[in-house]
């Protein structure tokens, strides 16, 4: 099933894109879908991410439905 | 009451408007939060700061943020906060939060916890530009 | 740092402007108190208030309040404190506080001693003119 | 000795005007004035009124001098 991932700031530099459609198994959960961000830009292991769903903060073990929006979070700044 | 206002914007943001838009006639007190592009920071000069923000998210944190702070306070009448986004120059205004009640009372510790709040959990991002490089920047 | 506002004035006040006069390149963080005339108080229904003040001392005193909160918060940059004078209606401003700091730190608490030390020593009085009757009025 | 006293809210209603002119004996202090006035104006004693000289606070035992100015300062209700 497809998954629009949004990335922000560090994780957006990254990536080097602001959105990608990502496909996983139906079932998959935040942490799955992490490992696949994790194998295909290693260098976003470092940054401390958390996740959300939906526009709302996720724990790993969220599990993710088809058209869900999942966004990278990485420390945040604001203020 | 409790119209609030929840907002990230890409536009100048100034006080008075957002003291304004708080106003009913039993408000007898409001304290705002001004936080400001400073020119230095650990050390290092600063050029500009680019702020990012995931804004379908970040405004529904804020509105998270006053539900908290007005549930722990109910004097609070009404809360703004509003961040603004995009490239700031030293000395512009990145954040305003402001607060109402009839009386001041318990408006300067919700206002403290109000802003520490922001720094913790709205999914807002800051990149400093110093002279000599750049980094995202986070409290935590 | 430090070049202060310490006013007492008849014209209408706005937050911006004395935000503005307190900038400079090192400042990070501004926290404001802004006294609103209320439509009630103690159960009576207020028409207007009446302020006046001994301007040549209300001045000096409240520059002294500033060194004060300064002394007692060294972190502090910079104080405005200016009060209006005049008949105020139901919403209009009465007094602007503003502190100003490199960060956010002690300016919530510094905020909360100027505004009450205001009201504590300032020769400025209130006269409420409720719908039947007036008086002038202190907290103390 | 001529001292000006000038009186604000609730004392100036009393008093009936702004400022007043009053004649005190040389070595006369502010607890002095205040009985003169506290004579003339005997509603003023209700007020719990302080005093400031030359525009800042003084205490009773204060001496007062030719050409200082008094104020009259009933409980302040600024903010």
């Amino acid at each position: 099933m497809r998954i629009t991932v949004k990335c922000f700031a560090s994780s957006r530099e990254i990536v080097g894109q602001h959105e990608l459609v990502i496909d996983v198994r139906v079932g998959a959960t935040v942490a799955d879908l992490r490992d696949v961000l994790f194998e295909t830009y290693p260098r976003l292991i470092d940054l401390r991410l958390r996740f959300a769903v939906n526009a709302v903060y996720a724990a790993q073990e969220v599990e993710l439905h088809a058209g869900d929006e999942v966004a990278c979070i990485p420390p945040v700044g604001g203020g | 009451m409790g119209k609030g206002r929840y907002e990230i914007t890409p536009d100048p943001l100034a006080v008075d408007p957002i003291v304004a838009q708080l106003a009913d006639p039993a408000m007898g007190a409001v304290v705002t939060f001004v936080g400001v592009v400073r020119c230095e920071t650990g050390g290092r000069e600063v050029r500009y700061l680019e702020y990012e923000a995931y804004p379908e998210m970040a405004e529904q944190v804020l509105k998270q943020i006053a539900d908290e702070v007005r549930g722990r306070w109910p004097e609070i009448r009404d809360v703004a906060i509003v961040h603004r986004v995009g490239r700031l120059e030293i000395g512009e205004t990145a954040v305003v939060i402001a607060l109402s009640a009839a009386h001041r009372g318990q408006l300067f510790d919700a206002l403290h916890t109000a802003i520490d709040r922001v720094k913790e959990i709205a999914p807002i991002w800051k990149k400093e530009v110093w002279t000599d490089g750049e980094a995202w920047r986070s409290e935590q």
